[in-house]
């Protein structure tokens, strides 16, 4: 018996398999500035809630930029800026607990896909996301005439009872790739972004093609301060945070 | 009058209601002839007779059978007909495929038990049945089909066994 | 009648008084002809008095609004006007579905497990326990679909073909519980119509008038032919046997929909048996509850159900109280030992947290009074004291599902998106409808359905004797199937 | 009278009675919702036999279809480009009163400076993400979809479009190109 | 101009239909069927559901940022950057992401308004307007105009005709000018380096920065421009990560992204660059030249609170690095010995070798339209402006893209002298609190439905000048000012006429860049007008190729002229400093958009409403909590603002941000939460800029409550309700 084999129970997903599109985003320049959220919220027709909604735990961003505190003044810390959004899983915990098949992987884009009109929102999705990063659309929220006009007409408006999240903006990947196939060539590398990460004025959201290894996200990701939001989970996510000091890195 | 008669015995006890039996034997009349009817379930064993016949467990078995399969299709063909991949999880799953399994076999097993009590019993029926209402005051009715020439000689034997009544029967809207 | 253990000439007096005291104390030893006990049953179905029909009313009501109104404001409106919010996607509402599945255990637990071991003392109220598992079953459902955000579309779960060409997600655990659920619903009301046929036909046979006609349709024609009672005795005892590994495959699949999520403090393989025992726990009491509550409500039912029923169940919820306290620890103390950081400040927040108050009270109404309590006898046998006790446990397995889903959903792995506040919305008017409706199901259901199986407890008393061996007058039991 | 009352107490009658009933109760929410899914007017009856029985490519009008996600409706412009010019009815002898009514209509949209308000026919629902240009280039024709346009006048649905049919089609096209075959049914691709 | 709602009309029940389908399918109210067309004869390629980009000026600052905006049949859908504009390079901020909030707001003004200073407002039409500004224009000595720091377009036509008709140049002014303590920098630079300009801090190329309480991340002159300054300095363009060090009273998001934040007490910062400087000059050439010799270390230690050996540190880095820099933050000027301050820090950098090369100091490069650089008003010109507001000298008052009622401090007394003035008239988008007070509102176009230009005036070394243009048909009946003035001027007649014979606002933009045809350097070439015009909407402006920054002069002469700081005199009474910084999020403008509001800040991350920073011990002492409410009293006003305990504040100091507490402008502002400027003071600095960073105020617990709406979890963030031990 020379190298027994393990057999895979999980199988779909191996080591070391990157995925399509990934995100590096660089801890060390993001300035929390909130271009970002206020971007994707312009791209994907995220609703404003209220003040009190807000407050309750009901803010509709896709995006966060979180930051915790350490210590006590005088030697008081705040943890460097880190905007958390879908990390696109891999092995996504939240799919499989859907029971309509409502947030799906996708198999040509290996994105984590929420089918909002196929939703019914039982919120079990939400609950199995380790990076609490799925919001649901607990009412119709207002957006008062003329607010209307600015919709995307590529992204879905999404009305009570479903819910959403980050898509990698994934109508302008599917853009970009009708683009490029109509031209009969691939994706390029900087070719597409999303609404973040066109905006960071630090340019600390990197995106890009993972199964590309001369992609800056792919150098970036395989770069020694990349890590992954809570990795021991294995849930493989393809987004990569930078931590340290950014020292000799990017051009 | 016809050749053939219902006549419905009605008794107090267990007792009497087998002696009847033994003594319905000895008068020639088949096991099959006579149906008794109680208010509370008593066993084919306490007045002698033989087993009574179900079919209801091989409906239990039929359903399980059907709601495994059933199982079988929910759980390992449907997700084929649309692939659709979840978490990295494989298209089908054997853990929860288990569950399903197990609770399409219950379902259906309990569901076709239930339907077997019905197709066995022939419920339901609004039909006029011989029947008289006392039975689930706690008497025990023996119901005879006996031919017209011996009604009056099973009369007889039954109010010696200890019948409280012997009559005709006569189906009735119940 | 006089199918029945006939007494034993009596040597002593003595004697002669414990078998009077035997004879008082179990039912199954104290035979009624069967027309008398016909009679007492009818007499308790259509004594009615107006103060029923006040209760009745004011629980309709409170269904009409607390429960119907607002859900269907709340269908109108969203989910904003619930307590959840983020990370706390999961609520009362869930709290609720779990505490009224558990509710339902304990019919099925009384009924079919006591039946397949033979238990005497379930005989009078198996019915008044599977009534309840039927209408606890559908507060439940209730309260999932009020949880689900888009429910006008919950047939999406059902497996059937569509033009979508989409089916259902298997590997979901909310899909395995729409499965069990459904099979334990189907046949629970399943398993309380088929003993209930028997009665239906009694009913049938001393009603006129439109009861009558109501229990003609649903006895289909009984008779208490012998092949009828053949069947029927096949069938229920396939249920008695087949139900019981559905209800627990259906409380833990309940558990699974928290353990199979990667959260701190969920993901635990004693969930399964823990919220078990804890549905027998809540249920057994609920039980002890409403027979409690029959026995002093309704006519004639002081004959039916006796003290010997109060400290049978007692001494149930002893057992199990004790059970849920070990399989309690159980989990603490692994979790404790064995968890993560993320664990281990969820056990904390548990204690410390704001609803630290509640954490206490559950181990307090779930342990300490149960086990103070039942112990004794008289305690036990107590109407007053069970009632109190039963109604306390059954607080305390609210405040176990509110530990485990709200509480717990308060913390995870992102600390700056753990929750902050937690304000009760409208789950609380729906969960009080839920509890009226439940209560005016059974209040209309105890004026039309036969609470007592007579049949049962005919079959019961047939079989039960007093033998002496030597001095001591003993009960036997004959196996009559 | 009776006779009914007997016959009714019949549950093979009681049954089909209620086949029947299921039967209409269904018809009637299905023309309901029919309804809702028929058109209205266009504000042209625009005759597609005609231009097309001119020769005129499906493209012309409707160029939007093999480059980009929309096809398009013609302005009033690409309109008044031909029929302005067409002599037929520019004669001072034939005065506009005179013209078909649906040109005169068109004349009234170019004189009032007004944009035609086209009602689009093949709908599909905010959700879905359509893309004309994939399926011009993997060679669907234009009828494929919208029928035989030579033999209708205004553009009327064809076909039942829901996720079942494309599917089905797509299922149909990928049979032997499994890589293929995951990209069309991936739900990503038409919904996000 | 059709507005469809939906497309669902189609459906033949059409309500019903509409709301069981929307309802049935979650998703809705179709943002594809929400048509917009404003063209009759709409372009071909317009109508086919493709979008089309239009490159522009972004206005929600003055910094010129050129944004790309994303239109489809008529509408605008996105505002994102234009990646060849030099100050952003294709990025935004929050507040451009959310301009098209303010184009689509709700309560925009729509027509043109006749109302008594702000009661019974009615409709009016555009001739009678126009024949309203034309007679004001006949009497020039009596008319005034105060406009805010964009668009230049505007305040250049402005300046033409107030010169041509005798009218007083126009005053400019802005909160965030008054913030940043323009004139302060302006006058320092003047003194050091003896040129009165905007100066350009190259933080790109620097290595070690010490910034003095300069938000530049956030709000500071320029934050894109700045933020990609600050990417590109930790990226090392050397190899070497560069380092930040931030001097301030509270950790601001600036500070938050710093290597190091030094808590230094308000009104310091003067004593602290000088010891610096004096510690750098003795570790690197032994002694100290004139301008530091004579610093006391110990007592900038002491006044700032940061400890000496920190101060030794900070010597020690600056002479470590190769491209060390410092720069001076708005409020750190915003004192009463700000001017010193400003002289000290530029005199450091002086010291440091730094102006004029990589990683230093540089005069911003010159206009291509024009060199002179207009700031804004300080606070004296303000307050001579109000007194002779005052005075009843101004009869008409125009005002343009600025909002001094909220935004000067209320202890200027502008309200009270705009009742004096004859007739206010207001050029408002939005209704607010100014336009209110106005006769007459003659709305302007929102800046994505405007033409125009703006002067980059820092951020790039290229000489720029960013082009706007309408990215959508102005959705309300507004008209452009530059074309009412226009007309008005033409209806005037004489010299008004005579000086702006322009049809239109184009004509006139047109007219300005020509200058540029045909320049060399740009980024493009044209010969003729209509080319460069084409290509000039087409990039969004023009600009040139190469840097050309201004090098200031030697510096040996700076530091060998004597400093003299000392530390700041506080104003007022109370035990805490005030702090007042602009919101990084709303900033001055930024209150009437809904998404801004309810983007969190990102230190403390609370959405929609006020607070006040205090630190946690001093808020124990106080006896104060979270959501708290309490009153802030100054000399001149009274606040009442919730608490919200900041662990990273000096426990002497409280801060509150601005940007809220708006009287009026549109739903989303109105009424939500507090104006700091309410409680700002008089006293200015040498250079006539407000001193409101050196206020004192009283605090005191009202014991009310309101919970303010944060983001973050405070449970998890600071472990509140668990206590420390398990």
């Amino acid at each position: 018996m020379a190298n027994p084999k393990i057999p895979e129970f999980k199988a779909d997903w191996k080591e070391g398999e990157e995925g399509r599109w990934g995100m590096a985003i660089d801890m060390d320049l993001c300035t929390g500035c909130q271009a970002c959220v206020a971007a994707c919220s312009m791209e994907n027709n995220v609703p404003f809630v209220g003040e009190e909604m807000s407050g309750y735990g009901r803010q509709m961003a896709w995006l966060r930029v979180e930051r915790l505190w350490e210590g006590e003044y005088p030697e008081v810390k705040m943890t460097p800026f880190q905007p958390v959004m879908c990390q696109q899983c891999g092995s996504a915990p939240c799919e499989p607990v859907c029971p309509v098949f409502a947030t799906v992987h996708s198999q040509v884009e290996q994105l984590n896909l929420q089918v909002y009109n196929r939703c019914v929102g039982t919120r079990y999705c939400a609950n199995n996301c380790p990076y609490v990063v799925r919001v649901f659309n607990w009412a119709d929220y207002d957006r008062p005439e003329p607010l209307p006009n600015q919709f995307n007409p590529d992204v879905t408006v999404r009305r009570r009872g479903v819910m959403e999240k980050c898509t990698f903006c994934i109508q302008r990947i599917h853009k970009a790739e009708d683009q490029a196939k109509s031209e009969g060539r691939e994706v390029v590398d900087g070719e597409v972004a999303p609404a973040c990460a066109q905006a960071c004025p630090a340019d600390a959201i990197v995106f890009g093609r993972m199964d590309d290894p001369e992609s800056r996200v792919s150098k970036l990701s395989k770069d020694g301060r990349a890590v992954h939001l809570l990795e021991e989970l294995g849930t493989n996510p393809r987004v990569a945070y930078l931590k340290g000091g950014s020292n000799g890195n990017l051009g | 009058m016809t050749d053939k008669n219902l006549l419905l015995a009605i008794f107090e006890d267990i007792d009497p209601a087998a002696h009847a039996v033994d003594a319905l034997r000895g008068l020639g009349i088949h096991d099959e002839q006579v149906t008794v009817i109680s208010g509370t379930p008593i066993t084919e064993a306490m007045l002698g007779r033989k087993h009574q016949w179900s079919n209801v467990t091989r409906f239990s078995l039929g359903g399980a059978i059907i709601g495994f399969a059933s199982g079988c299709f929910l759980a390992f063909a449907t997700p084929n007909m649309y692939p659709i991949i979840v978490g990295g999880q494989p298209l089908v799953p054997v853990p929860p495929s288990i569950v399903v399994l197990f609770e399409m076999t219950m379902l259906v097993m309990l569901i076709s038990t239930f339907l077997g009590v019905f197709l066995d019993s022939r419920y339901p029926s609004y039909t006029p049945k011989e029947y008289v209402p006392e039975i689930s005051d706690g008497r025990i009715a023996l119901l005879l089909d006996c031919p017209g020439d011996m009604e009056a000689t099973i009369t007889k034997a039954m109010t010696e066994a200890g019948a409280e009544s012997v009559k005709r029967a006569e189906a009735q809207v119940i | 009648m006089a199918i029945s253990a006939n007494a034993l000439p009596h040597a002593h007096a003595d004697e002669h008084d414990h078998e009077a005291y035997l004879r008082k104390e179990h039912l199954m030893l104290d035979p009624k002809p069967r027309g008398e006990m016909n009679a007492l049953v009818m007499e308790s179905m259509t004594t009615t008095s107006w103060k029923f029909w006040v209760i009745a009313a004011v629980m309709a009501a409170i269904v009409a609004i607390g429960l119907f109104g607002a859900w269907g404001y709340m269908i109108a409106n969203g989910l904003y006007l619930t307590g959840k919010n983020r990370p706390g996607y999961w609520s009362l509402f869930l709290v609720h579905t779990v505490f009224w599945i558990g509710i339902s255990h304990a019919g099925t637990f009384v009924s079919a497990l006591l039946r397949v071991f033979k238990a005497e003392f379930r005989r009078p109220f198996t019915r008044a326990a599977e009534l309840m598992t039927t209408f606890a079953l559908a507060q439940a459902g209730i309260q999932i679909f009020a949880h689900m955000g888009r429910v006008w579309l919950a047939y999406w779960m059902f497996p059937i073909p569509n033009q979508r060409l989409l089916w259902t997600n298997f590997h979901s655990p909310l899909m395995w519980d729409f499965l069990a659920i459904n099979t334990y619903l189907l046949s629970s009301t399943m398993y309380l119509f088929l003993p209930l046929i028997p009665d239906l036909a009694m009913a049938r046979d001393r009603s006129t008038g439109w009861r009558k006609s109501l229990y003609r349709i649903l006895a289909m024609g009984f008779r208490g032919t012998e092949a009828e009672w053949t069947h029927l005795r096949i069938a229920l005892n396939i249920f008695a046997f087949a139900i019981l590994p559905v209800m627990f495959s259906v409380h833990t699949i309940v558990s699974w929909d928290f353990a199979a999520a990667m959260r701190p403090g969920w993901s635990s393989t004693i969930f399964g048996p823990y919220f078990v025992v804890g549905a027998l726990q809540s249920g057994v009491s609920a039980v002890a509850m409403v027979v409690i509550t029959i026995r002093y409500t309704m006519k004639n039912m002081d004959y039916f159900i006796r003290k010997e029923h109060f400290d049978a169940l007692g001494k149930l919820m002893l057992i199990i109280s004790m059970s849920w306290a070990y399989f309690f620890f159980n989990d603490y103390m692994v979790q404790w030992y064995g968890g993560d950081k993320w664990t281990d400040a969820l056990l904390h927040f548990h204690e410390a947290g704001p609803a630290g108050w509640i954490w206490f009270m559950m181990l307090i109404t779930n342990i300490a009074i149960p086990w103070l309590v039942l112990w004794n006898k008289n305690w036990r046998r107590n109407p007053v004291m069970l009632f109190t006790v039963g109604l306390l446990a059954n607080v305390g397995m609210w405040a176990e599902r509110f530990i485990i889903v709200p509480v717990s959903l308060e913390i995870n792995r992102m600390p700056f998106m753990w929750g902050q506040t937690f304000k009760p919305g409208i789950e609380v008017p729906m969960f009080i409808g839920t509890v009226a409706f439940f209560i005016l199901l059974y209040m209309l259901a105890s004026r039309l359905i036969p609470l007592v199986p007579v049949w049962e407890v005919q079959e019961g008393q047939m079989a039960h004797s007093i033998r002496k061996y030597g001095k001591e007058p003993v009960v036997s039991v004959a196996d009559l199937e | 009278m009776q006779k009914i009352f007997e016959l009714l107490k019949k549950p093979g009658i009681q049954l089909a009675l209620l086949v029947v009933i299921l039967v209409m109760v269904s018809g009637a929410v299905g023309l309901f919702y029919f309804q809702t899914q028929v058109p209205p007017a266009q504000p042209i009856q625009f005759p597609h036999n005609i231009h097309i029985g001119l020769q005129i490519q499906c493209l012309y009008c409707h160029p939007g279809a093999w480059r980009q996600a929309s096809a398009g409706l013609p302005t009033q412009q690409k309109c008044w480009a031909c029929h302005g010019q067409l002599k037929k009815y520019w004669q001072p002898e034939v005065p506009v009163a005179q013209w078909p009514v649906e040109l005169q209509k068109l004349r009234g949209f170019v004189e009032s400076n007004k944009p035609i308000e086209w009602v689009p026919v093949y709908q599909v629902p905010d959700f879905v993400h359509f893309n004309h240009r994939p399926h011009i280039a993997a060679g669907v024709n234009c009828e494929n979809c919208h029928g035989d346009m030579s033999k209708k006048t205004v553009a009327t649905v064809e076909e039942t479009v829901n996720m079942g049919w494309c599917l089905k089609c797509h299922m149909e096209r990928t049979q032997d190109d499994p890589e293929k075959r995951i990209k069309l049914i991936d739900c990503g691709t038409c919904h996000y | 101009m059709t507005n469809k709602l939906s497309r669902r009309d189609f459906l033949k029940l059409a309500s019903l239909g509409a709301a069981t389908s929307a309802v049935l399918t979650g998703c809705g109210p179709a943002s594809r069927y929400v048509t917009r067309e404003p063209y009759t004869k709409m372009p071909e390629y317009n109508y086919n559901g493709q979008s089309t980009y239009f490159a522009t000026t972004c206005r929600e600052c003055a910094a010129g940022c050129g944004l790309v905006v994303r239109t489809m049949q008529g509408r605008a859908l996105k505002a994102e950057g234009n990646k060849h504009n030099p100050v952003n390079l294709g990025k935004t901020c929050a507040r451009g992401q959310a301009t098209l909030h303010g184009m689509y707001n709700p309560d925009r003004v729509q027509s043109p308004l006749k109302q008594a200073r702000g009661n019974n407002p009615t409709d009016t039409d555009w001739d009678t307007a126009i024949s309203i500004v034309a007679e004001a224009l006949n009497n020039p000595a009596d008319t005034a105009f105060l406009m805010g720091l964009a668009p230049d377009h505007l305040f250049d036509l402005v300046t033409d005709l107030c010169k041509a008709i005798g009218a007083p140049a126009p005053i400019r002014y802005g909160a965030l000018g008054m913030f940043e303590a323009r004139a302060t920098l302006g006058e320092a630079s003047r003194a050091v380096f003896a040129r009165p300009d905007m100066l350009f801090f190259d933080i790109a190329n620097a290595d070690t920065v010490i910034s003095f309480g300069a938000n530049f991340l956030e709000t500071w002159v320029s934050p894109v421009a700045y933020t990609r300054g600050y990417s590109q300095m930790r990226r090392g363009p050397g190899g070497k990560r560069g380092r930040l060090i931030q001097i301030e009273p509270r950790l601001s998001q600036t500070a938050a992204k710093a290597d190091e934040w030094l808590p230094g007490a308000p009104g310091s910062e003067g004593l602290v660059a000088v010891a610096l400087g004096k510690l750098y000059a003795e570790k690197k050439f032994g002694s100290a030249p004139t301008a530091f010799e004579a610093a006391d270390i110990n007592l900038a230690a002491e006044a700032s609170g940061i400890p000496l050996e920190k101060l030794e540190h900070l010597a020690d880095l600056l002479a470590e690095a190769e491209h060390p820099l410092v720069i001076p933050g708005g409020a750190t000027l915003a004192q009463e010995n700000g001017l010193e301050t400003a002289k000290a820090i530029l005199t450091l950098n002086a010291l440091l070798d730094n102006p004029g090369k990589p990683g230093g100091v540089y005069f911003t490069p010159a206009n291509p339209l024009s060199n002179k650089y207009q700031r804004a008003a300080t606070a004296n010109e303000m307050a001579e402006f109000i007194g002779k507001m005052n005075s009843g000298a101004i009869k008409t008052l125009f005002v343009h893209g600025v909002n001094p009622v909220f935004e000067l401090p209320k202890s200027l007394g502008f309200e009270a002298a705009l009742a004096k003035v004859g007739q206010v008239i207001s050029f408002a988008t939005f209704p607010d609190e100014t336009a209110m007070l106005a006769d007459y509102i003659l709305p302007d176009h929102h800046g994505l439905e405007s033409w125009g230009y703006q002067r980059v005036v820092t951020g790039t070394g290229q000489s720029m000048v960013s082009g706007a243009q309408p990215s959508v048909a102005p959705f309300y009946n507004t008209r452009a000012t530059a074309d009412v003035l226009l007309a008005a001027a033409t209806k005037a007649g004489g010299k008004a006429a005579a000086a702006l014979p322009f049809k239109d606002e184009v004509e006139f933009i047109q007219d300005k860049v020509s200058v540029l045809v045909g320049a060399e350097g740009g980024f493009y070439n044209a010969a003729d007008l209509p080319a460069f015009w084409a290509l000039f909407q087409q990039f969004g402006g023009w600009w040139k190729n190469d840097s050309s920054l201004g090098v200031p002069p030697q510096t040996a002469n700076a530091i060998s002229k004597e400093l003299k700081v000392s530390a700041a005199k506080p104003e007022g009474e109370g035990e805490f400093h005030l702090f007042v910084y602009p919101s990084p999020i709303l900033a001055e403008a930024g209150a009437n958009k809904p998404w801004l509001q309810e983007t969190p800040d990102p230190t403390t991350t609370v959405m929609w409403n006020s607070w006040i920073e205090i630190n946690p011990v001093t808020a124990e002492e106080l006896g104060v909590e979270d959501d708290d409410v309490v009153t802030v009293e100054s000399a001149f006003g009274v606040v009442e603002v919730t608490v919200y305990k900041y662990p990273a504040i000096r426990p002497d100091v409280v801060a509150i941000p601005f940007g809220q507490g708006h009287t009026a402008y549109g739903r989303y502002a109105e009424n939500r939460g507090v104006n700091p400027a309410n409680l700002f003071g008089t006293t200015t600095n040498g250079a006539g800029d407000l001193a409101f960073a050196g206020m004192k105020v009283k605090i005191q617990k009202t014991g009310k409550k309101r919970p303010l709406s944060r983001l973050e979890s405070k449970l998890g963030v600071y472990g509140i309700g668990m206590s420390e031990e398990h």
